[in-house]
């Protein structure tokens, strides 16, 4: 029990949540603002200890193995924790004119990052799992969390069940790969799989089940279908939430897994992946295309976006793997953004749902417009945003790994993304609003947008900045 | 055929039946009676494995928990069993040949892998050793870690099943502990100034204010009463 | 003489520039001065030049500034001055100064007077730019210029509706040739490696024998390609058949213009052009004789149309097709110095016969019908007497100055053994008798017999200000005596000297030379000739047509409807081209757009492919249901394409 | 003996019959819970057979785990089931087709 | 003193100036910024050295180690002309919009001062991924500019803009990420100088035919640009045509012809042909255009075609000299090439703001709807007159220099090719000068045309200054040719090197 500070974040976080539990049940509804200071609050001082306890350089590990400290985790978890924080800022607003109840909201959001950390940081498959099941846990209850609405609790059905099938076939793949290593750590794993030993195809088997759990988080196709419809059925300041990091903890998740793991497997699972990217970026961009509700559309984008975070990680190189982690942060970052925009439009209950409500933002808030403009064209992967080195990055890596021919399908169906995202740019440019009021929010989400945007830009222009943390995380 | 064998063989056929009784049955209530015994029977063959606590685990957590909350909720629900049954023969090529292959693909490896050297049958336990202390000396040592996250887990199952089911009626009394201590002097005590022959006016100040005397809230807080 | 050569052109483009940019502040007066002071002294140099020239001074030829130089190839702006630049320049600079003064008369009420002033300037510039150039991207810089100032001046009047289609006809005609001529020139340098007339010249030998194949399997002569591409473009501006059909249109351009550019320079530049570029025509037989028959089809067919015009200006713009083709005739039969003594000849009489019709049509108040004329020789005697003497040079009157050029390329076709110069013999000959035809059936249908015209037009007609008879006056001068006088030196003197080349064998006019005794000789010499009574035989009919007994010409028109009719359509060049290139073009456009353009490409693959896209988007999301068993089909679907792939790696 | 294989065959058919369960049930949601409960069985079923066969308790231990992540699944399972009951009246399967496309 | 990173980011950050400054004092800042920058670039000419093909004006930061992608910004002959070109038109956009944008001036003028930091990036960037991030980054600017203050269809054309040219430029991403993954680094002159295969060459030369063509635009990917321009407002079009499209034959110059010279001899006849079509085929839609922007976009197509013409007719003026290897002609296509291109910038911008001078008063593009413009705006006819001449090519404009040069360099490897490509001088004059009768001349056709006022004087000094420019470089051509010689010589010699 050496290194027991190194999970000093997680411990902090964890007490910090029942902290909150209980305190908002002493908060009087005119204090209700408490619970959210108090939840920001406590990322701040998660994301310091991150920090804190970050060793320099190399993996420091604690709990018996079970728990690992290295750069990607200091990365991962810091951008996990940096976009909750903007999560949570954008959704405070919606979350009180909403009538969500306000304490189990911050709760279960706050043990969602929990098991998010918990899934960066772990070094063995049952930590891993565990965070996991905290993160889907939470997110389920989550997105029922609008108790009165029918598309709620429809979302959050599907959403289960679908999870818990996914889970159920990772867990599927975890006892395969237990068998044919005999161990659940991941070293142990490589180590006895790089032997060559007896048990690898049994591995591979695994891994053919521990994709599609792997596939699900992340929402890449075929089993993307949760994906819009939670968008769209969980409250808005939910599919903030569920966009945003959970891409990064997905991310991890595949990391830990495909890298750290079963790395040896490599071209079993890059024959995987590339079917997954490939489908996701085909019917991600297609789809989204057809769409008329905002939420649905940025889910389907988001699809066609895993795709892309793929091609990173099946080009099997550290490169890839920091690309497709750049890819995972910026589109995290971007997502936030996009949605914080929607969530800034929503005007006393009454949710903004169709693109069309969209519709003459320019001429209402200018800011907005321009700043939801950033974002998309970032999403597009147009220069000099961010989103275009992302792209670049996972490109040059699959054009690297001898993909060309998938990197082509993947930019021309970019193209056809370019054409949904421009027609959001032309409802809030070129078209006249239907209603002139201003969007009205407070200061903080102003500025938290604002900022959002030129961060867009300003990552845009320095993309070295997280580019060289990635590089970073993956030892280049 | 030795003995282990043939119970083996015994209860893993009655585990199959029952989980396609499970799936197949009409009733939700014979469903979940079907996974009890599904569950009995894996606990028996856990058993074989010499997993004597898992076993007991199982028939406790599961059949003494969790299928109770099955059934609970099966019938708190009222549904309606007439329809249940509409489509199934009609998916059920494509639905078998799915699971089917599914199951042809896994077996085909599962025979390939394991049938030969490898996994040899373990050497028999020494006479003093318990499967429960082992456990419980792994968890406690090796897995604090996921032990704590696994308290975590069920923590927001407790908030996330509240958080979802909790309903207030408006008839129902309940206590606002943020309002009881927040309580004031002024909120519960008001000192009228009586004048000794004016009843009527202490009547009518009484009623004017009728509101707020009570400790324990009532129910037209409740409404407005913020869903804590 | 450098300067003297630099300012020569420059006098003229400052006037234009001063009238052009600054007309309204200085006023029309002063506007008038500035640019006749330009041509004036570019008159006076040229004149200088001349008697420079004349009295044996060196060929000037020199680069004045280097435009670009790119590759290794040099683009300059120069001066080549020989003789048959000095020529030229005398008679542009000369005929343009008669034009400026007449044009201080002819356009005094018209609005855009200094306008007028500045184009015909800047015209002069161009001019001057075309004939003293050295090179020929500087040749094609003047070509261009001098056909953008015609597309300027023919619709000078932009109200015209006639005007500004002629103008567009006239430019798109000229682009015709133009191409071939920028062809030509790529020729020229791709065989030659210059733009440099001395160079290019010089290097002109080298391409006999080169060969080009424009189609497979079938070898071209380099040379011939060349020059008929360098003639294509001298077709275009000297309006040689079937490109001549701008010139008649182009008389709905002020009389002055008409008299200046489509009479006495522009429309010769083509000619002109080819003369300079003799030693590479010497060198095709071929292009010879493509440049004879063009040139004999054009004097002949072209005189015809004359016959039936009744726009006084149309008939001299027929005219001048004609003798644009005796010229080119000339050229073919390698009389190169006949067609330049033509030119120049044809110059001041035609620039005569123009300015005399638009004395005319100032006294007629812009009517220009003759058939609503007659009987203005007691008007306007010395309009009169000036389009006698024009017309009379025209048909080649012996001693009148047409004569000597005239006959000089009939001899010299008569003399040719070019293939083809038999037919333009009897082209020519022809040509002479129609000429003298329609010349004065013009004549005497304006200055005699019944006055045709309204009592308000006689009582305002009279003869045209000083300002319009004088240069009158002053071209018929050249038109009488300027043939006597120059013969000698010009056609058999060799005062070209190397200016332009003929070979051994070609060369009519020396054969012409050996019998030549002297102007006097060659007039008595015409009187053995048939030309000279065909072209009296020729007045005569029209006397007896069109005097004494009017009412034949109407018999034939009756009787020979097929002819006349035909001869009024023009041979039917304007309604082919209108109908065939005009409207061909057009439909043709429009079916490239709306098909190509819209149907095909835009229609077919952009939006297309959009809307396949979409379509297949809004395909997809109709077949996904949302139920939740098919979501579970779908992923367990995709975990059996991942079984699936692990045993194909595995 | 039993070899490892017969368990694994067994995980393996359990396996399929859940996925079935999912697929073929159409009309009611608690069923396709219950699959998912035998899901996590046949998946309990190997990693006890693998812990038994390598003579490792992290299999166990494994499995004690997702027996607890089990419980607090179908909690909330149950409790987003209850939910949608009250807001459709209905927990047919069927019935979820207001979000799609 | 590092003037290109100066240009491009005083362009840029004066553009966000100009929006903050607000719409009063927009125009002033955005004017006196287009100024300093014009006059920076014409320090690019001053210290032009013109004897050496090497980059001048050299820049080099490190920027994206990782990637072997640097900052890195430099000029030769081929691209200084062109940033030159593209500050000048930004001053005289900046005058264009000076009254005449009255919706929001200061995004319409920071729009347009950003998009020129761009393109100066696009021609100044010596590193292929920074290149190609100016290329992409201009699309945004010019979404906005048509999409926002464009026509009635803006926003068909400006999602049709964007996609075509998206379209195009992703494939020559694709090739660049190949290629700078085979050289290690992006540098385009290490491009330059790696070794390809055959194969290679062809999929990579497709891949920057698919950007560049569409930016060009060349037949049969031109569609967009009709609609782009027509759409679009004046200062808008006038970019576009003026610098946008040029962008398309310098990554021609820059990229296609020396990265993969032998796959370029081998294709050349594609591009021949498209270019020839373009000319001819172009020529002829351009005629029956009813719109005025619309034929002014046809003919731009139809110009550009001389571009591409240029470029690849040298591998069969290479084939046909006797020397093999070096010819003037084969220079002089380039050299016209260039030329054309920038003579084109003046032209096509004076083309459409002469339409825009008129729109601006009429609000119709229609020809049908004018006629007799000379009887009110005489001096205005003067000036489109002037343009419509240069347009057609006329000697003394600088619209003559380029098509000259080509012409006659293309003769030296086909007759055809060159018979083809003359044909714009009959049908360039047809289509623009017809355009000018109808709307020009004639009486006065209606009331409309008869309310017309002349010019003022900032339209004046607009179109004053183009003229000039026009006619200098029509009257002299030398200074700009000198430029880039030594840079063409040496392309030449790339383009003749092979690199299999």
């Amino acid at each position: 029990m050496d290194n027991l500070g190194l999970a000093a974040p997680e411990m902090f976080l964890l007490c910090a949540i029942c902290l909150i539990l209980v305190g908002d049940l002493f908060v009087t509804d005119d204090r209700k603002p408490l619970t959210y200071g108090l939840s920001q609050v406590a990322l701040i001082v998660t994301l310091i200890l991150t920090w804190w306890v970050s060793p320099e350089d190399g993996a420091v590990t604690a709990f018996s193995g079970s728990f690992i400290m290295d750069q990607m985790s200091v990365v991962c978890k810091s951008w996990i924790l940096i976009v909750s924080i903007g999560v949570f800022l954008y959704s405070r607003d919606f979350v009180n004119s909403h009538r969500i109840t306000n304490g189990e909201y911050y709760t279960l959001a706050l043990s969602g990052v929990l098991g998010m950390m918990i899934m960066v940081s772990s070094s063995t498959m049952l930590t891993l799992y565990l965070g996991l099941e905290l993160l889907s846990l939470s997110l389920y209850a989550m997105v029922a969390l609008k108790r009165k609405d029918e598309k709620s609790s429809e979302a959050a059905m599907k959403y289960f069940v679908l999870g818990a099938l996914a889970s159920g076939a990772l867990l599927y793949g975890i006892s395969m790969i237990y068998g044919a290593t005999g161990s659940l750590h991941f070293d142990a794993i490589a180590a006895s799989l790089s032997d060559g030993g007896h048990g690898s195809t049994t591995a591979v088997f695994g891994l053919a089940f521990l994709v599609v759990g792997i596939a699900f988080k992340f929402g890449a196709a075929p089993f993307h279908m949760w994906v819009p419809d939670v968008y769209e059925g969980a409250p808005t300041s939910v599919a903030l939430y569920i966009s945003a990091a959970p891409k990064i903890a997905a991310f991890a998740l595949a990391i830990r897994f495909l890298i750290d793991g079963l790395e040896t497997a490599h071209t079993s699972w890059q024959g995987m992946l590339i079917l997954l990217s490939l489908l996701s970026i085909v019917i991600g961009n297609l789809l989204a295309l057809a769409q008329v509700s905002i939420k649905r559309m940025l889910a389907y984008s988001t699809i066609s976006h895993v795709g892309f975070i793929f091609l990173g990680i099946l080009a099997g190189s550290q490169q890839g793997y920091s690309a497709a982690m750049f890819y995972a942060i910026t589109y995290s970052f971007t997502s936030l953004g996009a949605f914080g925009v929607i969530l800034a439009m929503d005007r006393m209950g009454v949710e903004v749902t169709l693109l069309t409500d969209l519709r003459g933002l320019f001429r209402r808030s200018p800011v907005y417009a321009v700043v939801m403009m950033l974002l998309l064209v970032s999403m597009t992967g147009v220069p000099p945003t961010v989103g275009f080195y992302a792209k670049l990055a996972v490109l040059s890596a699959a054009v690297k790994a001898d993909l060309v021919w998938l990197a082509v399908i993947a930019v021309i169906f970019s193209v056809v993304g370019a054409f949904y995202y421009l027609r959001v740019i032309k409802y809030m440019f070129f078209d006249e609003p239907v209603e002139s009021q201003p969007v009205l929010a407070p200061m903080d989400v102003q500025l938290g947008l604002t900022i959002n945007g030129a961060a867009i830009v300003f990552f845009g222009i320095f993309p070295g900045l997280i580019m060289a943390a990635c590089a970073a995380a993956f030892g280049l | 055929m030795d003995l282990k064998l043939l119970v083996f063989w015994v209860f893993s056929l009655v585990l199959v039946g029952a989980a396609v009784g499970v799936i197949t049955t009409r009733n939700p209530v014979q469903a979940a009676l079907f996974l009890v015994l599904a569950f009995f029977n894996s606990a028996i063959i856990w058993m074989l494995m010499e997993a004597e606590f898992l076993a007991i685990t199982l028939v406790l957590v599961y059949v003494g928990a969790v299928m109770v909350l099955f059934l609970f909720v099966v019938m708190m629900l009222d549904i309606n069993l007439l329809p249940m049954r509409e489509g199934f023969s009609r998916h059920l090529p494509i639905g078998a040949t799915i699971a089917a292959s599914v199951v042809v693909l896994m077996v085909l490896l599962i025979r390939g892998q394991f049938a030969g050297s490898g996994f040899e049958q373990p050497l028999p336990k020494p006479a003093d050793y318990s499967n429960t202390e082992q456990l419980g000396l792994a968890i406690y040592t090796d897995y604090l870690f996921q032990f704590e996250v696994a308290a975590v887990i069920l923590l927001v199952a407790i908030i996330a099943a509240i958080a979802l089911t909790m309903r207030r009626r408006p008839d129902t009394k309940y206590q606002r502990p943020a309002e009881q201590v927040l309580v004031k002097k002024e909120d519960r005590l008001r000192v009228v100034s009586v004048n000794s022959e004016d009843n009527q006016d202490i009547a009518a100040q009484v009623a004017k204010k009728p509101a707020g005397t009570g400790a324990v809230g009532n129910g037209q807080s409740a409404e407005q009463g913020g869903q804590s | 003489m450098k300067l003297l050569y630099i300012l020569t052109p420059l006098a003229p483009l400052f006037g234009a520039i001063a009238s052009g940019f600054f007309g309204r502040k200085l006023g029309r007066v002063n506007s008038h001065r500035a640019t006749i002071a330009g041509v004036a002294v570019a008159f006076v140099l040229s004149l200088v030049a001349l008697v420079h020239s004349f009295s044996g001074g060196a060929v000037f030829n020199e680069t004045i500034y280097t435009w670009m130089v790119s590759g290794d190839i040099k683009f300059e702006v120069g001066f080549l001055v020989d003789r048959l630049t000095v020529v030229m320049m005398t008679v542009v600079t000369s005929v343009s100064l008669m034009v400026h003064i007449y044009t201080i008369g002819y356009m005094h009420d018209d609005p855009g007077y200094q306008r007028f002033f500045s184009y015909i300037s800047l015209f002069t510039f161009a001019m001057l730019m075309l004939v003293m150039a050295n090179n020929f991207m500087q040749l094609f810089f003047g070509w261009e210029a001098v056909g953008l100032v015609s597309y300027l001046l023919i619709g000078f009047w932009y109200k015209k509706p006639t005007a500004i289609f002629a103008n567009l006809k006239a430019f798109l005609v000229n682009r015709v040739g133009d191409f071939g001529f920028l062809l030509g020139i790529a020729a020229v340098l791709m065989y030659t490696g210059t733009l440099n007339y001395t160079e290019a010249f010089a290097a002109a030998d080298g391409m006999i024998g080169q060969t080009m194949e424009i189609i497979p399997g079938v070898a071209w002569s380099a040379l011939t390609v060349t020059c008929i591409c360098l003639f294509i473009g001298a077709m275009g501006k000297s309006a040689q058949i079937p490109l001549h059909v701008w010139l008649p249109d182009s008389m709905e351009g002020p009389t002055p213009i008409s008299a200046l550019i489509h009479a006495a320079t522009m429309v010769t530049a083509g000619i002109f052009m080819v003369a300079r570029m003799s030693p590479f025509f010497e060198l095709s037989t071929t292009a010879l004789t493509f440049v004879i028959v063009i040139g004999s089809l054009t004097a002949l067919l072209m005189g015809l149309i004359g016959i039936v015009q009744n726009d006084i200006k149309r008939v001299v713009a027929y005219s001048t097709l004609s003798q644009l083709g005796y010229m080119t005739v000339a050229l073919g039969a390698s009389a190169y110095g006949a067609a330049i003594f033509h030119l120049m000849t044809h110059a001041f009489f035609k620039a005569l016969l123009f300015l005399a019709a638009g004395s005319v049509i100032i006294g007629m108040h812009h009517e220009q019908d003759i058939r609503k004329m007659g009987g203005l020789r007691k008007y306007m005697p010395i309009t009169y007497w000036t389009s006698l003497i024009g017309t009379l040079a025209l048909i080649g009157f012996p001693g009148f100055s047409g004569y000597f050029s005239k006959d000089a390329i009939i001899e010299a076709v008569h003399k040719s053994q070019i293939p083809g110069a038999g037919f333009a013999y009897i082209c020519v000959l022809l040509g002479v008798f129609i000429t003298a035809f329609y010349s004065f059936r013009m004549f005497f249908l304006v200055f005699h017999g019944k006055e045709r015209f309204d009592d308000h037009t006689r009582e305002h007609l009279h003869e045209s200000p000083k300002v319009v008879t004088w240069p009158l006056i002053l071209l018929a001068v050249p038109s009488v005596i300027l043939g006597a006088m120059t013969i000698g030196s010009m056609l058999f003197g060799g005062f070209f000297g190397d200016a332009i080349y003929v070979a051994k064998e070609n060369d009519v006019l020396a054969k012409l030379g050996a019998d030549y005794h002297g102007a006097f000789a060659f007039v008595l010499h015409g009187f053995k000739t048939p030309a000279l009574y065909l072209a009296l035989l020729g007045a005569g009919s029209a006397w007896f047509i069109y005097l004494k007994n009017p009412s034949i010409a109407d018999w034939f028109a009756k009787k020979f409807g097929f002819v006349h009719r035909l001869l009024e359509n023009k041979y039917g060049f304007d309604d082919f081209n209108q109908k065939v290139f005009a409207g061909g073009s057009l439909s043709l456009a429009d079916k490239l757009w709306s098909v190509g353009d819209v149907k095909m490409i835009d229609g077919l693959l952009v939006n297309g492919t959009a809307n396949k896209i979409g379509f297949f988007a809004s395909l997809a999301r109709g077949r996904l249901t949302g139920y939740l068993y098919n979501y579970a089909f779908v992923m367990i679907a995709g975990l059996l394409a991942m079984l699936f792939i692990f045993f194909i790696t595995t | 003996m039993i070899p490892i294989s017969h368990f694994l065959t067994l995980g393996a058919i359990l396996f399929g019959l859940s996925i079935a369960g999912i697929f073929l049930n159409r009309k009611n949601i608690i069923i396709i819970l219950m699959s998912i409960e035998l899901m996590l069985l046949a998946v309990n079923m190997n990693f006890v057979a693998f812990s038994y066969f390598l003579n490792d308790t992290a299999g166990q231990v494994f499995v004690f785990f997702i027996l607890t992540v089990a419980a607090a699944e179908a909690a909330i399972g149950l409790a987003i089931l209850v939910v949608l009951f009250r807001n459709r009246g209905s927990i047919n399967v069927s019935d979820l087709d207001q979000l799609q496309g | 003193m590092p003037i290109l990173s100066l240009i491009i980011w005083l362009t840029i950050l004066g553009g966000l100036l100009t929006l903050f400054v607000g719409d009063q004092r927009c125009r002033m800042t955005a004017l006196v910024i287009s100024i300093i920058a014009f006059v920076l670039s014409l320090g690019l000419y001053m210290g032009f050295d013109n004897s050496t093909a090497a980059m001048q004006f050299v820049e080099n930061v490190a920027w994206l180690p990782s990637f072997g992608i640097n900052y890195s910004l430099g000029v030769d002959g081929i691209s200084a002309p062109l940033i030159i070109l593209t500050t000048f038109i930004n001053v005289i956009v900046v005058i264009s919009a000076w009254e005449v944008i009255k919706d929001r001036p200061a995004m319409y003028l920071a729009s347009f001062l950003i998009m020129t930091g761009f393109m100066v990036g696009v021609f100044a960037a010596t590193d292929a991924i920074l290149f190609y991030i100016f290329f992409e980054a201009t699309l945004i600017p010019m979404f906005l500019i048509i999409g926002i203050w464009g026509g009635p269809r803006r926003v068909y054309a400006t999602i049709k803009f964007f996609l075509y040219t998206f379209l195009g430029s992703v494939f020559m991403l694709i090739a660049l990420i190949y290629m700078g993954s085979q050289a290690d680094s992006f540098a385009i002159q290490a491009l330059h100088d790696m070794a390809l295969s055959s194969k290679a060459q062809t999929l990579i030369f497709f891949a920057f035919f698919a950007a560049f063509a569409v930016k060009i635009p060349m037949w049969p990917v031109h569609t967009w640009l009709p609609d782009a321009h027509v759409e679009a407002p004046t200062a808008g079009s006038a970019v576009l045509a003026a610098i946008m499209l040029k962008m398309g034959g310098y990554g021609f110059m820059r990229f296609s012809l020396p990265v993969v010279p032998d796959a370029s001899q081998q294709l050349a006849w594609l591009v021949i042909l498209f270019s020839l079509i373009a000319v001819v085929y172009i020529g002829f839609v351009a005629l029956a255009q009813a719109d005025m922007k619309k034929l002014i976009a046809y003919s731009s197509i139809s110009h550009m075609g001389f571009v591409t013409l240029g470029m690849f007719v040298i591998f069969g003026i290479i084939a046909n000299s006797a020397d093999g290897v070096q010819s003037g002609h084969a220079v002089m296509a380039l050299e016209g090439a260039m030329v054309q291109m920038i003579s084109h910038g003046f032209i096509s911008a004076a083309m459409f703001l002469c339409v825009g001078v008129l729109y601006d008063r009429v609000h119709s593009r229609e020809i049908a709807d004018y006629g007799g413009v000379v009887n009110t705006m005489p001096l205005f006819a003067a000036f489109i007159v002037f343009f419509a001449m240069a347009n057609a090519g006329l000697p003394g404009t600088s619209g003559f220099v380029g098509e000259f040069m080509v012409i006659l360099a293309t003769f030296k490897a086909n007759f055809w090719f060159a018979f083809l490509a003359a044909s714009t001088l009959i049908l360039g004059a047809a289509y623009t000068l017809w355009m000018v009768k109808r709307v020009i001349f004639g009486d006065i056709a209606n009331d409309n045309v008869a309310a017309l006022t002349d010019i003022n004087k900032r339209e004046k000094i607009m179109l004053g200054l183009l003229a000039a420019m026009v006619l200098f470089f029509g009257l002299w051509p030398q200074p700009m040719v000198d430029m880039m010689h030594a840079t063409i010589e040496n392309l030449v010699v790339q383009v003749t090197t092979s690199k299999l």
